[in-house]
């Protein structure tokens, strides 16, 4: 009781003190929290808690503490759009998030008006397209991502036939549309197109379809719950043909939840906190320690959408908005320089980005990395 | 035809969870002539409320079963009814169907920001492996979940039609005011019914839950089936709430199999449509004679 | 007489139980008709069948000659028909003046007029006629809900006037009605007739109201008509005295 | 005497409208981009309460349907004025003459059957429209949504800065919750609420049933159409998540909580709908459960919603001081 009484003052006390108080830089995080987005929204959260938390321990940027505050969506482009322009008028630095890519392409022209950078979790192709210089990726987009899986199934996979089974949101349909030009590019033929719902529970009709599609390999492109409950479904249904996937399907979450059905699963993997990089390796057991809770890729945009903020700002050694957003447009970021970017990132001038990343799959259930893919414009 | 077997099977198993949370819509229905729109949360809450007890408690997995089914029947059979639907029953339908409304999203907020925002492994009480019949692969679950879903709306049906509670239950549900001068508490007929309700939503959660994994916005999409279900069976039966259910069920595995994926939830919609059009009292309910 | 209602063999069931059973009787212009009967003996069925609250199983209703069975209650009031329920049915968050006028607008101009005309539909002074008619004047602008039930029922009856219709059917209009009321009724409904030339049918339980307000009744018992002529005439009947008198 | 007090009643609300207008004119002037935003959205979202209040609250119908309208009202306002190449006003009628006439032929089958029913087909409806806008890519941009759709220019003046645009939806509104109090006022609203309180008897009295049901139901849908055909150029991106059913959902909890049947019942319901959970955002994750719980609260102790407790407050300050009204006494003659 005393304890918090004193807490209380001191927290009055830190308030009142301007001193302390300017020191702050404000970073307004925008992401789904709650509605359709709430699982991926409250990972990138969690990455973005991490790293103001290690940022701050370590002095901050350029001497100054971040203020992070978290405003949800409720993955509504209407409130997503409210929300960004809300962190704008409220003076933040950066816009953080969101993930889902309709509430992005709802709220990147506010930024782009008020010329702040948005760092955003979106992966669909689309967004890095509209010729907006002020929004930046933290993943592979899926039009960099979808030929490289492409290429694994024709020479890796040595399938003639797929299966694609995807999940009928932006991210999903996004990932479909950019593989299946790759794979008929490639010879492959698509014997069953399996759309499912977002949020769906029973996988059981579609993992028949695709058992009767009879196909070489199956691609599966959902997110993690949904890409689990597709595994068990398709053990139930006796499926032995090779999983393969991208990134979600050979996360750890994926993992813990589908258990024996997840084993020998392959693909590609983007960021997993399983790669052989041992920042990732370290950042997942950082996130499980503190949240009690396995981290997805998107845990990992998050926290490397501050680290690119504090590098950005460190190498302009000002607090400049619109600087921010012109030193990150064509820069490389090499852990060397800001470790927590965990890996060596190029930023392309529209935004895109360009990373190692890695061919791996589900052993004893494990993801084991096969292979590291260079970057594509090393 | 080992094809359309498996799909049936596959139907019959998620049709059976439908059907006991639509018998949840029915048994409020019949109370308190309104409905209940975190029907669906009803079937997610508990199986996070046994996970917690794991997790917060460190019990045991059965003690947590029954503890948190107790905790969420207290809860929610009693507490809602206490709390929620005596101080609006008497202002109409439509306050309480909206606070029903608000209640759904405070259940599913309160699963996510108190317990966790992903979804969770929940171990099966039923056998999980997998036979081989005739080229089918039939999975031992589904099976079991059939079988469990429809011994319980058997032993529902029994109860209200062949014991006494039972048939006062009834009798206090479809008219009070009589129910009442035959000298039956309907009070506690009623509380009895909502005690049901969510009796019945815990024992869905426990068998859908180890393939569904347990998550805050399960609610939503059982939900809506649930309320299909209930519409398409008939609002008033109990028997109706398990034909809706299995019935719809089935429709939708086979819409996803032979129809369109992307159009397939469309396809008991339709048919709800066509049902509401043709026989409005719903397949297997009581006709309400329109009056002055 | 002209007739200007004709019943013909009209029957309603309710699955099994027979409700109204070949039942049929004429309504001569300008009278008032009273329909008695106990309780159950399907005096209200009759009259939602006459006008089309539910559709009857068999026979057959003609207004001025004309076959009507089957038309919707909306429609037979176009035709001139009104009536009023047995329990009240006004509307409560309505005043008095507004609920006369809801009464009489479907009957004046068109949709298009009755949206962007005025807002009395030009009833005011036809609702307010028909307040000072049935002496409810200091009640114009009072909601009908919170009206004494007597005020109420004058109300309901004022309302089934205000089309100017040539038939009304009143279902129980003393039902309910205290003994000061009541006379004030009977003479208004009377003062109607004659005024307004409107025929009436009256289903009604009070005897003396009955007696003494209407030019002939009708009996009803388990469904069927048992006697009709006028209230000396059915005072005398046996079966009448034996069926219902009597007891 | 009769004329003063009707006159008095009519103009309580007309009166709030114009007052209310004028002083939202003004009061974004201080208030940033986003403040303002917040208020068109509060605006644009009370159109479509509005009319689900005309369908549910002045004619006792259930529509689970609201937000589709509003979906097809923004569709279409946002393909007219992009691929169409058309002019905001023209795609604003067309966007409320189609939901219109789907009012008509969505409510023609259902209320066939019986009023209560329209809910469930609603429901259904509410469903496909959302598959047909999500799956139908090579129209409606499919999960992707439709982006830059612009603002509107009038009569020469570009409404583009989100001042003038603010500016220009408080019109809008003003002028649609005007032709919707004219519309409760004129004999059409009578008969609405007649078959609310009591079909049989409206029938009885000439009201034709189905036709006012329908109208009502049509007029209702028309209102959330032409507050999508607002949405769209206010958010300039539409995708097909904001008219999910469970927005339909929502819409009915702000005619509910607001006041069902209260006139200006749709602007206070779209307040704790639109404003109240972002104003509770200073509360941090637990926002949407407190929001929840306010709402429950508010229905519990009065389920008339925030109007029917103002009345109910308003009628107890004012009976203390002037005294009861008497009871209305029988007449002695």
């Amino acid at each position: 009781m005393k304890n918090s009484v004193l807490a209380a003052a001191f927290a009055a006390l830190s308030v009142v003190s301007p001193a302390l108080a300017q020191e702050k830089i404000k970073l307004i995080n925008v992401v789904e929290l709650s509605g359709a987005g709430a699982t991926a929204g409250t990972n990138w959260k969690n990455g973005i808690d991490l790293a103001v938390a290690d940022i701050n321990a370590k002095g901050g940027i350029l001497g100054r503490q971040i203020e992070i505050i978290h405003y949800d969506t409720q993955t509504n482009p209407g409130n997503t759009r409210a929300a960004v322009q809300r962190a704008i008028d409220e003076g933040t630095y950066a816009v953080l998030g969101p993930v889902f890519s309709g509430p992005i392409g709802a709220s990147m022209q506010i930024a782009q008006r008020a010329e702040i950078a948005q760092i955003v979790g979106g992966e669909a192709a689309g967004l890095t397209k509209q010729g907006n210089p002020y929004i930046f990726r933290t993943s592979l987009s899926q039009s960099a991502a979808m030929p490289k899986i492409a290429t694994y199934l024709q020479n890796g996979v040595k399938a003639k036939t797929v299966a694609v089974v995807w999940v009928n949101n932006d991210f999903g349909k996004g990932g479909r549309d950019s593989i299946l030009p790759e794979l008929e590019k490639r010879g492959i033929k698509v014997v069953a197109d399996v759309s499912t719902e977002q949020g769906q529970a029973d996988f059981a009709a579609d993992a028949i379809k695709v058992k009767n599609a009879n196909a070489d390999a199956v691609f599966v492109y959902l997110n993690e719950e949904e890409s689990a409950r597709f595994l068990t479904a398709a053990k139930q249904q006796g499926i032995n043909k090779p999983m393969v996937g991208e990134t979600t399907l050979l996360g750890a979450k994926v993992i813990q939840l589908a258990g024996a059905a997840a084993e020998g699963v392959k693909g590609h993997v983007g960021l997993s906190i399983d790669a052989p990089v041992p920042a990732f390796q370290e950042f997942g057991k950082k996130f499980q320690q503190r949240f009690n809770a396995i981290s997805d890729h998107n845990g990992l945009k998050g926290y490397m959408a501050v680290h690119m903020v504090k590098w950005a700002t460190e190498k302009q050694k000002k607090f400049d908005k619109k600087g921010l957003a012109d030193t990150l447009r064509g820069a490389r970021i090499t852990p060397k320089d800001e470790p927590g970017i965990m890996i060596e990132t190029k930023i392309e001038t529209n935004g895109d980005i360009d990373r190692e990343s890695f061919l791996a799959e589900v052993v004893a259930g494990k993801q084991v990395i096969k292979e590291t893919l260079p970057m594509i414009n090393p | 035809m080992a094809e359309f077997i498996a799909y049936l099977i596959a139907g019959l198993a998620t049709g059976a969870i439908y059907a006991l949370a639509a018998i949840g819509f029915t048994l409020v229905w019949q109370t308190s002539q309104t409905i209940n729109f975190a029907q669906g949360e009803f079937v997610m809450l508990p199986a996070i409320l046994i996970l917690a007890m794991v997790g917060f408690l460190g019990a045991p997995f059965w003690l947590a079963t029954v503890l948190g089914i107790a905790l969420f029947v207290l809860l929610f059979g009693w507490g809602f009814k206490i709390v929620i639907v005596d101080p609006m029953i008497r202002h109409g339908v439509l306050p309480l169907a909206i606070a029903t409304m608000a209640l759904a999203i405070i259940m599913k907020e309160g699963a996510k920001d108190g317990f966790s925002a992903e979804a969770q492994n929940f171990p099966s009480f039923l056998p999980v492996q997998t036979i081989s019949l005739g080229g089918v692969s039939i999975s031992l679950q589904h099976i079991a979940i059939i079988l469990v879903a429809c011994a319980a709306i058997g032993g529902l049906q029994w109860f209200v039609t062949r014991t006494k509670t039972g048939r006062q239950m009834q009798a206090a549900a479809q008219n009070p005011n009589v129910a009442l001068v035959l000298g039956i508490p309907v009070a506690r007929m009623v509380m009895l019914t909502f005690l049901i309700n969510a009796g019945l939503a815990a024992l869905a959660s426990v068998l859908i839950s180890p393939i569904y994994l347990a998550k805050f916005s399960n609610g939503e999409v059982i939900g809506l089936f649930a309320f299909i279900a209930a519409i398409v069976g008939g609002f008033n039966q109990v028997r109706g709430a398990l034909a809706g259910g299995l019935i719809v069920g089935v429709i939708d595995s086979l819409a996803a199999a032979y129809i369109s994926t992307s159009y397939r939830l469309a396809v008991p919609l339709v048919l709800l449509v066509i049902i509401i059009l043709v026989k409005p009292e719903g397949l297997f309910g009581r006709k309400e004679e329109r009056r002055v | 007489m002209k007739n200007v209602l004709e019943v013909e063999h009209i029957a309603k069931h309710f699955g099994g139980i027979v409700a109204v059973e070949d039942v049929s009787f004429a309504v001569r212009e300008g009278e008032i008709l009273g329909i008695i009967g106990p309780n159950g003996c399907g005096k209200s069925t009759l009259f939602n069948c006459v006008l089309g609250q539910l559709t009857p199983s068999a026979g057959r209703v003609k207004l001025d000659g004309q076959d009507v069975t089957g038309l919707t209650p909306e429609e037979m009031n176009k035709r001139g028909v009104s009536r009023t329920f047995q329990l009240l049915q006004v509307f409560p968050e309505l005043s008095v003046r507004e609920n006369l006028i809801l009464a009489g607008q479907e009957h004046k101009g068109t949709m298009i007029s009755r949206l962007f005309g005025a807002r009395d539909a030009g009833l005011t002074a036809e609702a307010d006629r028909m307040i000072g008619f049935f002496r409810l004047g200091h009640l114009a602008e009072a909601k009908a809900g919170g009206l004494s039930y007597g005020q109420q029922k004058l109300l309901d009856a004022a309302m089934a006037f205000m089309a100017g219709p040539r038939l009304v059917l009143l279902d129980e209009p003393a039902g309910g009605v205290n003994l000061t009321m009541l006379g004030d009724l009977k003479e208004r409904l009377r003062a109607m007739n004659a005024e307004a030339g409107a025929t009436f049918v009256v289903i009604e339980h009070n005897m003396d109201f009955v007696m003494s307000l209407c030019t002939r009744v009708l009996v009803m018992a388990e469904g069927k008509v048992l006697a009709i002529g006028s209230p000396d005439e059915v005072r005398a009947n046996p079966a009448v005295i034996e069926a219902y008198l009597g007891h | 005497m009769i004329h003063s007090s009707l006159l008095s009643r009519l103009d309580g609300v007309f009166l709030t409208l114009i007052l209310g207008a004028l002083v939202l004119w003004f009061v974004p002037a201080g208030m940033g981009r986003y403040g303002t935003y917040v208020l068109s959205l509060w605006l644009v979202t009370a159109v479509a309460v509005m009319g689900l209040n005309l369908t549910l609250g002045v004619a006792g119908l259930k529509s689970l349907a609201q937000a589709a309208f509003m979906g097809i009202g923004a569709y279409a306002t946002a393909l007219l004025t992009t691929k169409g190449g058309m002019g905001w006003l023209p795609a604003f009628a067309i966007s409320g003459l189609l939901t219109f006439a789907i009012g008509l032929l969505l409510g023609f089958p259902a209320l066939r059957v019986k009023a209560h029913y329209l809910a469930f087909v609603t429901l259904a409806f509410s469903t496909l429209v959302w598959l047909v806008l999500r799956n139908e890519q090579w129209l409606t941009g499919g999960v992707f949504g439709l982006s830059n759709i612009p603002r509107p220019t009038l009569f020469g003046l570009k409404l583009d800065g989100h001042l003038a645009f603010h500016r220009f939806v408080v019109v809008a509104t003003v002028l649609l919750a005007l032709a919707l109090w004219w519309l409760i006022r004129s004999p059409w609203g009578r008969a609405f609420l007649a078959l609310r309180e009591n079909p049989v008897r409206a029938a009885s009295l000439g009201i034709n049933i189905r036709a006012y049901t329908l109208l009502a139901f049509a007029i209702g849908s028309a209102y959330a159409g032409f507050a999508g055909a607002l949405y769209a150029p206010l958010v300039e991106f539409i995708d097909p998540s904001p008219f999910a059913l469970s927005a339909s959902f929502f819409l009915l909890l702000m005619v509910v909580a607001g006041g069902s049947g209260y006139q200006l019942g749709p602007f206070v319901g779209a307040l704790l709908g639109v404003v109240l959970p972002e104003w509770l955002r200073f509360t941090g994750g637990l926002y949407l459960i407190l929001f929840a719980a306010i709402v429950v609260a508010l229905l519990i102790a009065c389920p008339q919603g925030m109007l029917g407790l103002f009345e109910r407050f308003w009628n107890a300050i004012r009976r203390r001081p002037m005294g009861r009204n008497l009871p209305l006494r029988e007449e002695q003659p």
